[in-house]
């Protein structure tokens, strides 16, 4: 073995093009995750956040472009495949499944690993981040509310013991107060365990708060990159595309 | 002359409304249709044609007898033909649903052009047809169906019964049950239709207060079992079953399973004791015997030798064309036996029809001759009197494939007339001609 | 005269055409339809004559079929039900009122099939996915045997036999029989094609599709879902109804065992078969019904085949045919063929023609 | 007394089969959310193998065994083949899919074995009031139902194919193989289907032999709901039982009439059947 090469980011995109029929809603976009980071991925309804984050994930097909994470080629892979390369997609809305208990959802998202022992420890490891998930373990998903469900969601990407957790949205629909408890956890999760997270937000101002770099989209292109602190105080830019 | 078009079919379109203010059931009278023409017929063939069930619900069972016949029809063909004609035998299936039937047969009098109609099967569906047949002048002989409707020469000239009629077979079983068994409590067990409706109108005549218990089935449905427990609790010790064979083996199983044991009294067309062990191979007897077993004692009424007769000489001859013209997968049934039959009679009325046929020739020599032969019974095609077999003879099964003459052939008619016995020298095969020139 | 002047004089033609009322133009086509099955009936044979009064009811009934499913989004399984209702009710008709006009009869057909829409599509209105195919599915088996519960009404399981009154008499030496009936059944569907054709496209047809693509809006925006989706259902019944009855006119049998679950899931069948949201959708699913039996037959025999295997070729055929259309074509005949005349016209104007 | 004890249990053996059927196409609709027309006609050839294989050995079990083995193989072609590239489209499109391939096995069946009935045995004795082959399908149909209920229950698999029924994007999202779910399940359905029919199909035999049953496991299904396998079993037994009263006091001349009333009565007071939890209000 020669001399150890940088550790390659934890995801990377190249040229990434995703198209709904001729609409063309991710077109272009390339953008590098370090490991070990918070990214937020900015912009206004419609900037193709979400066909980017379900892009990425396999949820959706490329038409052109590269996903990489850990240097390996996920571009052509279905969601399920890509899941089991460590990156875990929370989407919109968090996609609890309201038919299945608690338990079951949260059983769900480690299902793929042949590690029994592990899966059982991962679960018992989610119970203690989210205790209230604990209390509700017999009950339908469909009883939480929605911060619960929110908790839920990304303890069940979390089972999966992934390297990149991207997150649609968390914190749409949720009081103030339960968003800023999300975004802290995430930092914390991050601080902890290295966790490499990608956060898809309209509210730029919560998401920059945690984030250590973000990515400013406009009509499916990236329109500004950079620090999250620098970002948060150009003017221009927040003027522009975040709104505040 | 650009205009004209348009022009038609708005006066078509208008003579249509004025034309549909009459009633829609004012059918006028038509003229009769010639019978001078020779439709189908060529200096070397005849075409004839059929309606059956091949497919569908209704298939099994019947399609074997346009096989029987088509064997017949072969076989006459390697002889010669008929008159030097080879006879072209046109099968359509209609599924036993009387739309088909209405279909198929235009097809075949419209499109195909048939000489005659043979053994058209089926009471609902060849009902629909009849009219049709005979305004178009095309002979309809034989109909496959123990119905009374085939037998109204005056409205429907061109229509020929063929099967004993399902009242008279039942007044002959009516009267044997009540002589042989006159203390017994007895049950019916019929098909819901007009099968059903005509055998209770035989068997009333002589059962009346005998009968205790009467269950129908609709065929299609398989299970009966509601029926079986109705007639065992009734304590019916005689069921007669008018039905068909799936029905009857139904029955036999049916009785078998809740361990009832009447004496079972079948009609010809439920009495095909080689279709009826074939349906019940798998089962045995609470003996643990065969199928043959279950079968045994089982009292029928027929009016054709049985397939499974020993020492009848159209036996033999059947025996033969049965190897050579049919399929191999075929068993010698009744069912096929009964298409053999018809399609012999429907051989010999061509041979007497003379080699100038025409369709009057046709009728004319159905009218005049004799078509005795393969039947045990006489065969009625004379001018007012279209009914085809005249009566039955009752016989009883016994496991091993021997039956057993329990009553010489009788006849009678369907109204309430007395049943007699009677004088009958039946013709062997050499003494018929149903090929040749 | 130029090739341009004829190009201007046909545009004016098409322009004046498209702006007509619709009713017009539906009756207009109507009549030109008409016009050729009058044609078409008289330099065919009397057995042609008479499949092309069979291709002309189970029309009307797929139109009305796939008006429900193509233009409300309901699926029935049931509609050979209807059909039963109007063959009865005519059958009835003809034997116990044989005074009454052919027009009369007609119309209580598709009245009584329409009140039993009301009924069907009241009840159904709140159904979804397989509960509205389940309770149809049964409709459609368990009606029938309302004739086996009254036999000496309805005929028990024989039916009804009865004859209906052919060529009137001062043209029944030009005219036989099956082409008379064959323009009678063609009139009728014709008229009730452009009731449909006019519901399709007209207000009631887009507050129908309003309904289907998005409820709760179309709820929002004033519309009452349950209301139209019976409104679509009575109509469709109303086909069936008139299907029935012209079958029952043209063959004269009415039986129960020929409106069995084969007839309704045939119907269902060549609705998407042909293709949903076009008549001549319709058209080619109605065609299919008739010739697929009839070329597996002609096949079978041709090819000589043993018994079991020719008198089995037509499901067969008919089965693998509708796999492979929806699979290959999944917007039906009508769509494949519209697909096919787009890509010949692309090529005709060639790539100087206008892009999309 | 003694003919309303005759009828029920006449109507629990027949409930059995419809059951088995309710059970099958429950599955494949949780699984698929489609109604699978061609049902009867894999359960056709899986009985038709039986029925070969019987004849060629003389051991029914034999058959039995295999019949389950292909009905399961044809479930899961017949979801890759035909299925799988129409699952996206309407509900219409799987419908007639489902639909021709009933009318092409009918056919085929027809053209291979002919439409003339054969003799097809039944599992074991047929004897009694409640034989030993009624107990049989009573136990089978039972048997099928908890072990169903166990695994979707409390086995990954089972979870896996919920997921995967209920929400196949967002199971996909946590690692869930969804096309192998669904062609799972459509296996598992084709099994339940072809025990169906080996229970439903004797004495006869022939190619139209499971329509009648057919269109009752959809009416089981529907008033049972297609939501949990005792629905499904429920519906099959009170259809099987109510029928049976129908026909023994009424004639069997109404026993569709009085399907489709029972149908018309449980879906106005339940549109979604019977044993249908409420449905959970998603937000």
């Amino acid at each position: 073995m020669s001399a150890p090469a940088p550790a390659p980011p934890a995801l990377e995109v190249h040229d990434l093009v995703s198209a709904y029929g001729a609409v063309r809603a991710v077109d272009g976009v390339s953008l590098t995750v370090p490991a070990g980071s918070i990214t937020a991925v900015l912009g206004a309804n419609g900037a193709g956040k979400t066909t980017l984050l379900r892009t990425v994930s396999g949820a959706k097909a490329a038409q052109s472009g590269r996903v990489l994470a850990d240097g390996v080629e996920l571009t052509r892979l279905p969601a399920d495949r890509v899941v089991r390369h460590g990156v875990a997609h929370v989407p919109e809305g968090g996609g609890v499944i309201t038919q299945l208990t608690v338990e079951e959802n949260l059983r769900l998202g480690g299902l793929w690993r042949a590690d029994r022992a592990d899966r059982v420890r991962a679960r018992e490891e989610m119970y203690q981040l989210f205790p209230v998930l604990a209390e509700r373990r017999r009950q339908p998903a469909g009883a939480l509310s929605g911060g619960e469900r929110q908790m839920l969601a990304i303890g069940r990407a979390l089972m999966a013991r992934p390297r990149v957790l991207l997150l649609d949205e968390p914190s749409l629909g949720l009081a103030p107060m339960v968003t800023r408890r999300l975004l802290r956890l995430l930092r914390e999760l991050r601080d902890g365990t290295g966790l490499t997270v990608v956060l898809v937000e309209q509210n730029a101002r919560g998401a920059l708060s945690v984030a250590d770099h973000g990515f400013v989209l406009s009509l499916g292109r990236v329109a500004a990159s950079g620090d999250a602190d620098r970002l948060l105080a150009d003017d221009r830019t927040r003027h522009a595309y975040l709104g505040f | 002359m650009r205009k004209a078009p348009p022009l038609v079919a708005v006066l078509a379109a208008a003579a249509l409304l004025t034309a549909s203010c009459t009633g829609a059931g004012e059918v006028a009278e038509g003229d009769a249709a010639s019978l001078d023409v020779s439709t189908g017929v060529t200096d070397d063939s005849v075409r004839l044609g059929t309606h059956m069930p091949l497919t569908g619900p209704a298939a099994p069972g019947y399609s074997q007898i346009s096989v029987g016949a088509r064997a017949v029809f072969d076989y006459v063909n390697a002889q010669g033909g008929v008159h030097g004609r080879q006879i072209e035998y046109l099968v359509e299936d209609d599924g036993y649903d009387p739309v088909r039937t209405v279909e198929v047969v235009n097809e075949l009098v419209l499109q195909d052009e048939i000489f005659a109609m043979v053994g058209g099967l089926g009471t609902p569906t060849h009902a629909r047809v009849i009219d049709f047949l005979n305004e178009q002048g095309v002979p309809d002989l034989f109909v496959s169906s123990g119905a009374l409707m085939w037998n109204q020469p005056d409205t429907h000239p061109l229509t020929f019964g063929y099967q004993v009629d399902y009242t008279r077979e039942a007044k002959i079983q009516g009267q044997y049950v009540a002589e042989n068994f006159p203390d017994a409590s007895v049950g019916v067990f019929f098909q819901n239709d007009d099968v059903g409706t005509d055998t209770q109108a035989g068997l009333e005549q002589y059962l009346g207060e005998q009968i205790v218990v009467r269950e129908p089935y609709e065929s299609g449905n398989t299970d009966i079992g509601p029926q079986v427990s109705a007639l065992e609790e009734a304590g019916a010790e005689v069921v007669i079953c008018e039905c068909i064979p799936t029905y009857m083996a139904l029955l036999i199983l049916e009785s078998q399973a809740i361990g009832y044991e009447p004496q079972f009294v079948a009609s010809s067309i439920g009495a095909d004791t080689v279709t009826l062990n074939g349906l019940l191979q798998e089962f045995a007897d609470a003996d643990g015997g065969t199928a043959d077993d279950m079968l045994d004692g089982l009292i029928a009424t027929g009016y054709l030798p049985q397939a499974t007769a020993a020492d009848d000489p159209w036996l033999e001859l059947y025996t033969q064309i049965y190897e050579e013209y049919v399929p191999e997968e075929q068993p010698f049934t009744n069912t096929l036996l009964y298409g053999m039959v018809q399609a012999t009679q429907t051989s010999m009325a061509l041979m007497a029809a003379g080699p100038d046929l025409t369709r009057q020739s046709l009728v004319d020599a159905l009218h005049s001759g004799e078509f005795n032969g393969p039947g045990l019974v006489p065969f009625s095609t004379a001018e007012g009197e279209h009914s085809g077999f005249q009566g039955a003879y009752v016989t009883q099964y016994h496991a091993g494939g021997r039956s057993e003459i329990l009553q010489e052939p009788r006849v009678t008619d369907r109204e309430t007339g007395p049943i007699e016995e009677f004088d009958f020298s039946r013709p062997t095969p050499d003494e018929v001609v149903f090929y040749g020139g | 005269m130029t090739d341009d002047t004829a190009r201007t004089g046909r545009a004016a033609v098409l322009d004046r055409w498209r702006r007509s009322p619709m009713l017009l133009r539906h009756l207009a086509a109507a009549l030109a339809a008409f016009l050729g099955i009058v044609l078409l009936t008289s330099v065919t044979d009397p057995f042609t004559n008479l499949r092309i009064a069979t291709i002309g009811y189970h029309l009307v009934a797929v139109a009305g079929l796939a008006l429900l499913i193509g233009v409300s989004g309901q699926i029935s399984l049931g509609h050979g039900a209807f059909m039963f209702i109007g063959a009865y009710t005519m059958a009835l008709l003809v034997i116990h009122v044989p005074g009454s006009p052919l027009w009369a009869n007609l119309l209580l057909a598709i009245a009584a099939s329409c009140a039993a829409g009301v009924a069907v599509g009241a009840a159904t209105a709140r159904l979804h996915g397989p509960y509205l195919a389940g309770a149809t599915l049964i409709l459609a088996v368990g009606l029938p045997a309302v004739a086996l519960r009254y036999p000496e009404a309805l005929g028990g399981s024989n039916g009804l036999t009865f004859s209906v009154a052919g060529t009137p008499p001062a043209l029944s030496d030009t005219v036989p029989d099956p082409r008379w009936q064959s323009w009678v059944v063609w009139l009728a569907v014709l008229l009730a094609l452009v009731v449909v054709a006019n519901v399709s496209r007209g207000r009631l047809g887009r507050r129908l599709r309003a309904v289907r693509d998005d409820e709760a809006a179309a709820a929002l925006s004033g519309l009452r879902p349950g209301r139209l989706r019976t409104v679509a259902f009575v109509i469709s019944a109303g086909c069936g109804g008139l299907a029935g009855a012209l079958q029952a006119y043209l063959l004269g049998t009415a039986t129960p065992s020929s409106f069995g679950l084969a007839l309704s899931l045939s119907l269902l069948a060549a609705v998407v078969l042909g293709g949903l949201g076009s008549l001549w959708g319709a058209l080619w699913g109605a065609l299919a019904l008739v010739y697929v039996e009839v070329w597996g037959h002609d096949a079978a025999e041709a090819l000589g085949l043993s018994d079991h295997v020719a008198n089995n070729l037509p499901i067969a055929l008919f089965g693998a045919a509708l796999i492979a259309i929806v699979l290959l074509w999944p917007s039906g005949v009508q769509g494949g063929l519209a697909r096919l005349g787009a890509a010949v016209r692309t090529r005709r104007i060639g790539p100087g023609g206008r892009p999309d | 007394m003694e003919q309303l004890a005759e009828l029920v249990l006449n109507g629990v053996s027949s409930g059995a089969v419809y059951a088995a059927l309710a059970l099958s196409l429950m599955i494949i609709y949780q699984a698929t959310r489609v109604v699978n027309f061609a049902q009867p006609g894999l359960a056709l050839i899986a009985a038709y193998t039986a029925f070969s294989v019987t004849r060629a050995t003389g051991s029914y079990w034999l058959g039995f065994v295999l019949a389950l083995v292909v009905g399961g193989a044809l479930g899961v072609l017949a979801e890759r083949l035909l299925i799988r590239p129409v699952q996206r489209r309407s509900e219409l499109s799987a419908i007639i899919v489902t639909l021709g391939l009933l009318m092409l096995l009918q056919g085929v069946a027809g053209m291979v074995w002919s439409n003339e009935p054969h003799s097809f045995p039944y599992p074991l004795d047929f004897r009694g009031r409640f034989s030993a082959t009624d107990a049989f399908a009573v136990a089978a149909v039972g048997v099928t139902a908890l072990g169903l209920l166990l695994l979707f229950r409390y086995t990954p698999l089972g979870l896996r194919m919920r997921a995967a029924a209920f929400r196949p994007e967002v199971a996909r999202m946590v690692g869930v193989r969804v096309g192998l779910m669904l062609t799972v399940g459509w296996g598992i359905a084709s099994v339940i289907g072809a025990l169906a029919g080996m229970l439903a199909v004797p004495p006869f035999i022939f190619p139209n032999v499971l329509d009648g049953v057919f269109v009752y496991g959809i009416t089981a299904a529907v008033i049972g709901g297609l939501d949990n396998p005792f629905g499904a079993v429920l519906g099959g037994f009170t259809l099987g039982i109510g029928l049976s009263l129908v026909s023994g006091y009424l004639g069997p001349e109404l026993v569709t009439l009085a399907a489709l009333v029972i149908v018309v009565v449980v879906l106005s007071l339940r549109p979604d059947g019977l044993f249908t939890r409420p449905r959970a209000r998603q937000v």
